[in-house]
């Protein structure tokens, strides 16, 4: 049971822990991030890594289908653009990472307002196709312009490096890549609380009345489309140094449609609901996994039957949570929350 | 048995687009692991066989090694797909203890600097097509060169021998008189057989497919009246084709470096497999030629091992590999009807088989060729 | 009288958590206009909605009581089954199917005729005569019209569908004077013409009243005073809190001249 | 003065002609209200004004300069603040951030600042907050919702909620499109009260579209009757009333004994 | 320009046009009622295929009985989705419910794996092999086949809803789905008649194809590729499906013809650049009113 504590400012007010209570929780948090890479297995360190990268695009993806409304199937070609850049400049330049991620950040964010550039006059499913069509070209571009990208074989990299440190490791990568994780969520949860998140949302409400309001509605589409694309930069620049290798096919449609997954599964507009997408789309394949392991001994055959099997209780999963929770995890977690916070006097 | 388990790990692709070889490649892997600890395992050390299901998709398959390489002390690894393979180079690289192979024979893999801890269990997809165009030099003359046309998937996989291929032909003669690409899997292909049509060449080399569209180019083309030889790489050569094509498959040719499972060859390994193969699962009969790759993948896995331990070295990666390369004149007891010596981590070895619809089986109509 | 709807003492939750009514009863007897009256969010929509069974779509359910219609109790009646038996709801908004023209507005409802063996034209002709506006824009598309033509369409739709109730949901929301009079009369003919019996929700408590033979009034989800219309005209709380007539002399109050304290409502004591 | 002044605006979609030379002025200072039977034209006059739709003749002049070309946005920032027929408030978004989303033309923060919440941008959010709070949520009365999602309120609520938003605006001209629509009679007679007190305290001008006479009458200043997009009327509210071209098109005899014996002829026969 | 080439790639795309119709037809009819861009389309007619494959393949019986079994089979299937997986979603903004449907897409590749097995598969010939001559011009008779069986369904589709109260149905509930049940319409029955007529085009749609190119568990992306069409020729319109099929399917055959088949995509996809910049809804799609 928590009591809600009296406000002395409206700075107070705003802030984004407004109790003792959540600033201890977050605190927790950050501890747990940081010891656990060095309790975790690499398996478990690579996957922490991988849902690193995943939050970061999914909460891009967030604010553009989630807080602005602009349904996009192209964050997987986005990504690409921010792999492509860390590779060709890495292996061209040579610059250090913050170097190539930013650009890879910014090089998307300008691809993202080419393709936003319909978004005035074309919506909603149709805008999702037509962000389908810019990831077709993108893939297009990354296949057959062999210059630069390398064609079909694509680029392989060195790894991430700077002031003479070399990021190999997944271990020395997780620390990159939940730094940025964290400050994007940041990011994210600073622009809502302002002016320019508050214009995403009332486009994504009433587009109309928000323009009679003063939100010149094309600026803050293409900006929206930008930021989301160049945290698909980022997240795709990561990508690229955590593998050290991309190809075209490593941004398939499939890939798109994941993110768009984690999105709506964790609660469209909200972003602790991107990052509850973001690990369930990313771990919940994993964890199933375990079943098999555990048939295995019993049953030598298990794998051959139970990945069909997996197939089909991930798909149930994702409608069973859709049905049994429209509004996603977040709204599951925000029960779950508010059952505690009752809790000793629950009727 | 109380030596330490030598362990071979695998990404498997169970489900997916390549599932279909993916259920067969671990059947061979898992039979031939039972066979060998039935024989006294390696030197006395059992073998344990670890896998994942990927659904052939690369992140995934880079997880399970992840784990498997973090739980289990790994000697070698299966990989599923040329992505994974390039994307795991670099961790590999770094690890040195661990030699990789599996169901890619990307040209790339090749490479020894790029790819030094990695090996194809046969001929790559260029050497393939080297094969295959060899045989088709022989069946003309100097002057009278047959014409040929490539068809092939637009994946990396469909992309990978072309530009080999298409040089190679050159050298020998042979004129490339038409190249389809298209999309892999089903598809309706009637634009592209029409330009077959005005190409008219005599032999259509396929690849990066399985069966589709494979069938619709040769019974389409067969309808038009052309008199077109059929050819296939690897994947594109198993016997799916025949049960599903039926008839329509007679003729149809595939470069193929191990024996067929029914072919009427011996030896005693092949023996062996069959003898394996029959018992574990004694409904199953005929097995695909994945399952053929995936126990020649982990026969070469134990040959390496072997040879690393009998020379008193530590199973690293650089070890493993020295072993590798020092294999010469081997003899697979009937796998490849040769003996084969390992040439920039390959196999280059094959055989053109050809389909004899009737007898519902691929028969030789080559010798073994052994590119050097 | 014999009653085409009784609803006896209801209780409705939404989202599970919100209870919206609490113990709500009113009858309807065949052939009346009865008004249902109330402030904002007192539940005037949500006991329309329990009725004609949609609360479902919003998350909402009836909790307890029994609602009937023609005697029988509608409990798990799928929402289009009561249509069809005649029971029509012309929802608050209006709801008109803004990407259909007005004549395919008028189309769907006919759908309310399934099953009663009649034939479905002709209504589409009542409803121009009510409503010549209507007629020429029939080709257009329902969004596009005014909010005052969006009303006239959804009374269109209830017409075609000939109910033996029709419950109203504010429907002069948004119509200039003269037109809510003219709705009210055409709302009364057809309650005279075709004994069709009216459950009115209105803010328009004057006009309400006027039409009604019967009337209730509800805060807070329940009913806190009933009577017949006359009489409640004459209840001074109705009078100052719905009629806006202040004191004694029966002199309409000026919106110029509004105290800024509150008189505390009787019925709330 | 006037600060408003349309003169000869005509609109039309397709064949309906929603708007045809218009012709009237907004006194400053001035309660204005616009009536007229359903569908005259009235919210396509206030798109026309807000910059939404766009009349194929005539002008709007706003201010003494005219409004042609000037996109919705600018417009807003100019002073031209609204409220809408069908409430279009931002249901994602609680009470404070609807309002606060009303003062998005007085604020200069952009994406970067946006993403640090630091220096000006705070400071600005600050500003803005405090300016919120004390002059629009403690004079609507609406301090006890400020943290609700406004898609859980009721009806009369989210109207105030609407005007407080178009108050952040800081409008110099203040437009309602049917404030007390759906409104019992007291919720009318607050809303009725806030908007008279706003004209007073506030230095705006109201322009407003109502149904209600009641309402109209008591507290416009000046009156203009729009009827199939065209000026019937123009005047006092007195006169206004006692036009009978009014009165035939739109007011009808508004007698509610008289209303009473046509509806209930059973009743008062009885 | 060798003109007897270029008119046989284009009866060639044509036909193959005609079969993308039909697949977006199963797309449109779910969108006009349900507004839900269904992502499963392409499984249903996967396993609709693979139906047929089991009664004509395995229990052999004649493909002329078992086109229709098939054919009924994934409506029924359609049917069942519907009332199991999106019924309960009424009511739910579209976008979730789509992404119900791409999780139904998963559960039909794991079902298919689970009772066909992974492996590639052809589907017993039906159609005759004997090729088609329009004048001078060859065509492919499985694809000439299949454009007429094609056509003759979306024609009477087409008939349906041009002169029967169903499509105003259909498109009352898409629009607002308590108003149509307070209209007595009934709409779980229209949600889930839509699903089945969506599913029974889309299932012989899969059948003609997988004819033509094979089948196995992936057959399913083939639905995403026919999206261009329903976007191109407007989410909602029938006629719009059966331009824009016939256009799409022409326009990347000739592109993968003339330019090679790794441009068959991008040539689409630019043509639905192309469009949308021009008409936000497609051809001939319903646009979105907007009103303050
Ligand atoms: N779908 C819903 N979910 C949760 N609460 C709701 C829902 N619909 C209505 N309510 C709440 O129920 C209460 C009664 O609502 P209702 O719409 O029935 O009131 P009303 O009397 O019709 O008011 P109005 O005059 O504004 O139409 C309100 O407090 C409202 O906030
Ligand atoms: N975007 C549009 N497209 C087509 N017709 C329109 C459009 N907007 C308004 N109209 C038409 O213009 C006329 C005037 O509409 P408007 O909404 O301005 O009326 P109004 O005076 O506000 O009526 P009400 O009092 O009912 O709100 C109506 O006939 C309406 O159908
Ligand atoms: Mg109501
Ligand atoms: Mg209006």
């Amino acid at each position: 049971m928590r009591i809600g504590d009296a406000k002395q400012t409206y700075l107070a007010d705003e802030a984004i822990w407004t109790s003792s209570t959540q600033k201890i929780w977050f605190a927790l948090l950050l501890a747990v991030l940081l010891a656990f890479p060095f309790m975790a297995s690499s398996y478990l360190l690579y996957l922490g890594c991988l849902v690193g990268i995943a939050v970061i695009s999914t909460t891009g993806l967030n604010i553009l289908t989630g807080y602005t409304g602009l349904i996009s199937l192209g964050q997987a070609g986005f990504m690409g653009v921010g792999a492509y850049t860390v590779a060709w400049l890495s292996l061209n330049t040579g610059l250090p990472f913050p170097v190539t991620l930013l650009a890879a950040g910014l090089l998307a964010a300008a691809v993202g307002v080419l393709v936003g550039l319909p978004s005035l006059r074309v919506k909603g499913l149709y805008l999702a196709i037509a962000t389908l069509a810019a990831s077709v070209f993108l893939h297009f571009i990354f296949a057959e312009w062999e210059p630069v990208t390398g064609g079909m074989e694509g680029l392989s990299l060195e790894p991430a490096h700077l002031f003479g440190l070399e990021f190999r490791s997944d271990f020395a990568m997780y620390f990159i890549i939940v730094p940025l994780a964290v400050l994007a969520l940041f990011g994210a949860k600073n622009l809502f609380r302002t002016r320019v998140g508050r214009a995403f949302i009332a486009i994504r409400d009433r587009d109309i009345s928000a323009e009679i309001l003063g939100i010149p509605l094309l600026k803050y589409k293409l900006m929206s489309f930008a930021l989301s694309s160049f945290y698909a930069g980022i997240a795709g620049g990561l990508f690229a140094y955590f593998y050290r290798v991309v190809t075209p096919e490593s941004f398939p449609l499939s890939m798109s449609i994941f993110y768009l997954a984690a999105v709506i599964v964790g609660g469209m507009g909200n972003l602790l609901g991107g990052v509850l997408g973001a690990a369930f789309m990313t771990l919940v394949p994993e964890a199933l996994k375990l079943l098999t392991a555990v048939m295995t001994p019993i049953w030598p055959n298990a794998p051959v039957f139970m990945s069909p099997m997996l197939e089909i209780i991930f798909g149930a999963l994702i409608v069973g949570f859709l049905i049994f929770e429209p509004h996603g995890l977040a709204e599951i977690w925000r029960r779950v929350r508010r059952f505690f916070h009752l809790w000793p006097f629950r009727s | 048995q109380d030596k330490d388990p030598i362990v071979f790990g695998g990404s498997i692709p169970l489900s997916g687009v390549f599932a279909f070889a993916g259920i067969h490649l671990h059947a061979g892997l898992t039979d031939y692991t039972n066979w060998l600890n039935d024989q006294g395992g390696i030197n006395g050390h059992p073998v344990e066989y670890v896998m994942e299901d990927t659904a052939y998709e690369v992140d995934r398959s880079v997880a399970a090694f992840k784990k498997i390489s973090g739980n289990e002390n790994l000697a070698t690894y299966y990989g599923d797909s040329t992505g994974f393979m390039k994307a795991i180079a670099a961790e590999v690289n770094e690890m040195n203890s661990v030699l990789m192979s599996g169901a890619s024979f990307a040209t790339a893999l090749t490479n020894n600097e790029q790819y030094p801890y990695q090996f194809i269990p046969g001929p790559n997809y260029s050497q393939m097509f080297g094969i295959i165009l060899e045989y088709i030099a022989s069946q003309g003359e100097e002057g009278d060169m047959p014409t040929v046309a490539f068809v092939y998937s637009d994946t990396e996989f469909g992309k990978d021998p072309i530009e080999n291929g298409k040089a190679r032909a050159a050298e020998l003669g042979i004129e490339v008189v038409e190249e389809i690409v298209t999309k892999p899997g089903s598809v309706d292909v009637s634009a592209e057989v029409l330009k077959m049509r005005r190409a008219r060449p005599d032999y259509v080399v396929f690849h990066g497919y399985v069966l589709s569209p494979i069938n619709e180019f040769m019974v389409q083309m067969r309808q038009m009246g052309l008199d077109t030889q059929f050819m296939g790489t690897f994947w594109s050569s198993d016997k799916l084709i025949i049960d599903k094509m039926g008839e329509d498959a007679d003729g149809y040719m595939g470069v193929m470096p191990y024996n067929y499972y029914d072919s009427e060859e011996g030896g005693p390994m092949l023996d062996a497999l069959r003898a394996q193969a029959e018992k574990s699962d004694p409904e199953a009969g005929y097995r695909p030629t994945g399952y053929m790759q995936g126990w020649f993948n982990a026969m070469v896995w134990t040959e390496v091992v072997k040879r690393t331990l009998d020379a008193g070295k530590e199973l690293t990666g650089d070890n493993m590999a020295e072993a590798l390369a020092s294999i010469k004149d081997w003899d697979t007891g009937g796998i490849i009807g040769i003996p084969v010596t390992v040439k920039d981590m390959s196999f280059p070895v094959g055989r053109i088989w050809r389909v004899n619809a009737s007898e519902g089986r691929y028969e030789p109509v080559s010798d073994w060729i052994h590119l050097d | 009288m014999d009653a085409v709807l009784e609803v006896d003492n209801i209780e409705v939750v939404y989202n599970k958590t919100v209870q919206v009514l609490r113990g709500l009863s009113l009858r309807v007897p065949r052939g009346a206009i009865v008004a249902l009256l109330g402030s904002n969010g007192a539940g005037k929509s949500t006991t329309l909605k329990s009725v004609s069974g949609l609360l479902s779509l919003e998350d909402g359910e009836v909790t307890a009581g029994d609602i009937r219609f023609n005697g029988q109790s509608l409990k798990g009646r799928p929402p289009e089954k009561m249509v069809r038996d005649g029971l029509f709801h012309v929802m608050e908004g209006r709801r008109v199917f803004e990407d259909l023209t007005v004549e395919e507005n008028l189309v769907a409802a006919t759908y309310a005729l399934t099953g009663r063996g009649q034939g479905v034209g002709g209504g589409q002709e009542m409803v121009y005569d009510y409503f010549p506006r209507l007629k020429e824009r029939r080709r257009q598309l329902a969004g596009y019209l005014s909010g005052g033509e969006q009303q006239m369409l959804a009374l269109g739709r209830a017409l075609i569908a000939r109910p033996e109730l029709i419950m109203l949901d504010e429907p002069s929301l948004g119509l200039a004077p003269l037109l809510v009079e003219e709705i009210f009369e055409i709302v009364a003919r057809i309650n005279r013409e075709q004994g069709t019996a009216i459950l009115l929700v209105e803010q328009n408590a004057a006009v309400s009243l006027a039409i009604a033979s019967y009337g209730y009034i509800m805060e807070n989800g329940k009913i806190v005073i009933d009577g017949p219309a006359d009489k409640l005209t004459d209840n001074e709380d109705v009078r100052e809190f719905y009629l806006g007539v202040g004191g004694k002399e029966g002199e309409a109050r000026s919106y110029r001249d509004i105290k800024h304290y509150k008189r505390r409502k009787r019925w709330l004591s | 003065m006037n600060i408003l002044e349309i003169s000869q605006l005509s609109l039309s979609f397709g064949g309906v002609h929603a708007l045809q030379d218009v012709s009237f002025h907004v006194p400053k200072d001035t309660i204005t209200t616009v009536i007229g039977p359903n569908g005259a034209g009235k919210t396509s006059l206030f798109n026309c004004i807000s910059g939404f739709y766009k009349p194929q003749q005539g002008e709007i002049r706003y201010q003494g300069a005219p409004l042609r070309g000037i996109k919705p946005p600018k417009r807003a920032a100019l002073g031209l603040a609204r409220t809408f027929q069908n409430i279009a408030l931002f249901r994602g978004m609680t009470v404070l951030d609807n309002i606060k989303l009303g003062a998005h033309v007085h604020m200069k923060t952009g994406l970067l600042g946006s993403l640090a919440y630091y220096g000006r941008a705070r400071r600005e959010e600050m500003e803005i907050r405090e300016e919120v709070e004390r002059r629009i949520i403690d004079f609507l009365e609406i301090d006890h919702i400020r943290r609700q999602p406004v898609a859980s309120l009721p009806y009369g609520l989210q109207k105030r909620v609407e005007l407080a938003r178009a108050l952040a605006m800081r409008p110099k001209v203040l437009m309602l499109d049917e404030p007390v629509a759906g409104m019992n009679r007291e919720e009318k007679e607050d809303m009725a009260r806030f908007i008279l007190d706003i004209r007073e305290e506030w230095d705006v001008t109201v322009l407003m579209v109502e149904h209600d006479m009641g309402m109209v009458m008591d507290i416009s200043d000046h009156i203009a009757v729009l009827n199939f997009g065209q000026v019937i009327a123009e005047g006092k509210p007195q006169d206004v009333q006692q036009n009978p071209d009014v009165i035939k098109a739109y007011l009808g005899n508004s007698d509610i004994d008289d209303l009473r014996k046509r509806l209930n002829p059973d009743r008062e026969a009885a | 320009m060798d003109w007897l080439f270029f008119g046989e790639i284009s009866l060639a795309g044509l036909a193959m046009g005609g079969l993308y119709a039909l697949i977006a037809l199963g797309f449109v009819i779910i969108y006009k009622a349900t507004r839900v861009i269904n992502f499963a389309i392409g499984e249903i007619m996967m396993f609709a295929a693979y139906l047929f494959l089991a009664f004509a393949g395995g229990m052999e019986i004649s493909p002329w009985v078992a086109v229709p079994l098939a054919v009924l089979g994934g409506a029924l299937l359609g049917g069942v989705i519907e009332k199991t997986m999106i019924r309960p979603m009424l009511g739910e903004s579209p976008i979730s419910v789509v992404m119900v449907t791409i999780g139904i897409a998963s559960i039909l590749v794991g079902l298919v794996e689970l009772i066909w097995t992974a492996d590639p598969q052809l589907l017993p010939s039906f159609l005759p092999r004997e090729p088609v001559f329009i004048g001078e011009l060859y065509l492919a008779p499985k694809i000439a086949y299949g454009f007429l069986i094609g056509m003759a369904m979306l024609i009477l589709y087409l008939l349906y809803f041009r002169f029967s109260r169903g499509g105003v149905a259909l498109r009352a509930t898409a629009s607002d789905q308590a108003a149509a049940y307070s209209m007595g319409i009934n709409v779980r029955r229209v949600f889930n008649l839509a699903w089945v007529f969506g599913s029974l085009a889309a299932s012989l749609a899969g059948i003609l194809v997988a004819a033509t190119g094979g089948l196995s568990p992936q057959f399913g992306i083939i639905g995403l590729s026919v999206l261009v069409v329903v976007i191109v020729g407007g989410l909602d319109s029938i006629l719009g499906a059966l331009i824009a099929g016939v256009f799409i399917g022409w326009l990347e055959t000739v592109a993968g013809a003339y330019l090679g088949g790794e441009y068959r995509m991008p040539a689409t996809f630019a043509v639905l650049a192309v469009i949308l910049v021009f008409k936000p809804y497609g051809l001939f799609g319903t646009h979105e009113i907007e009103r303050v």
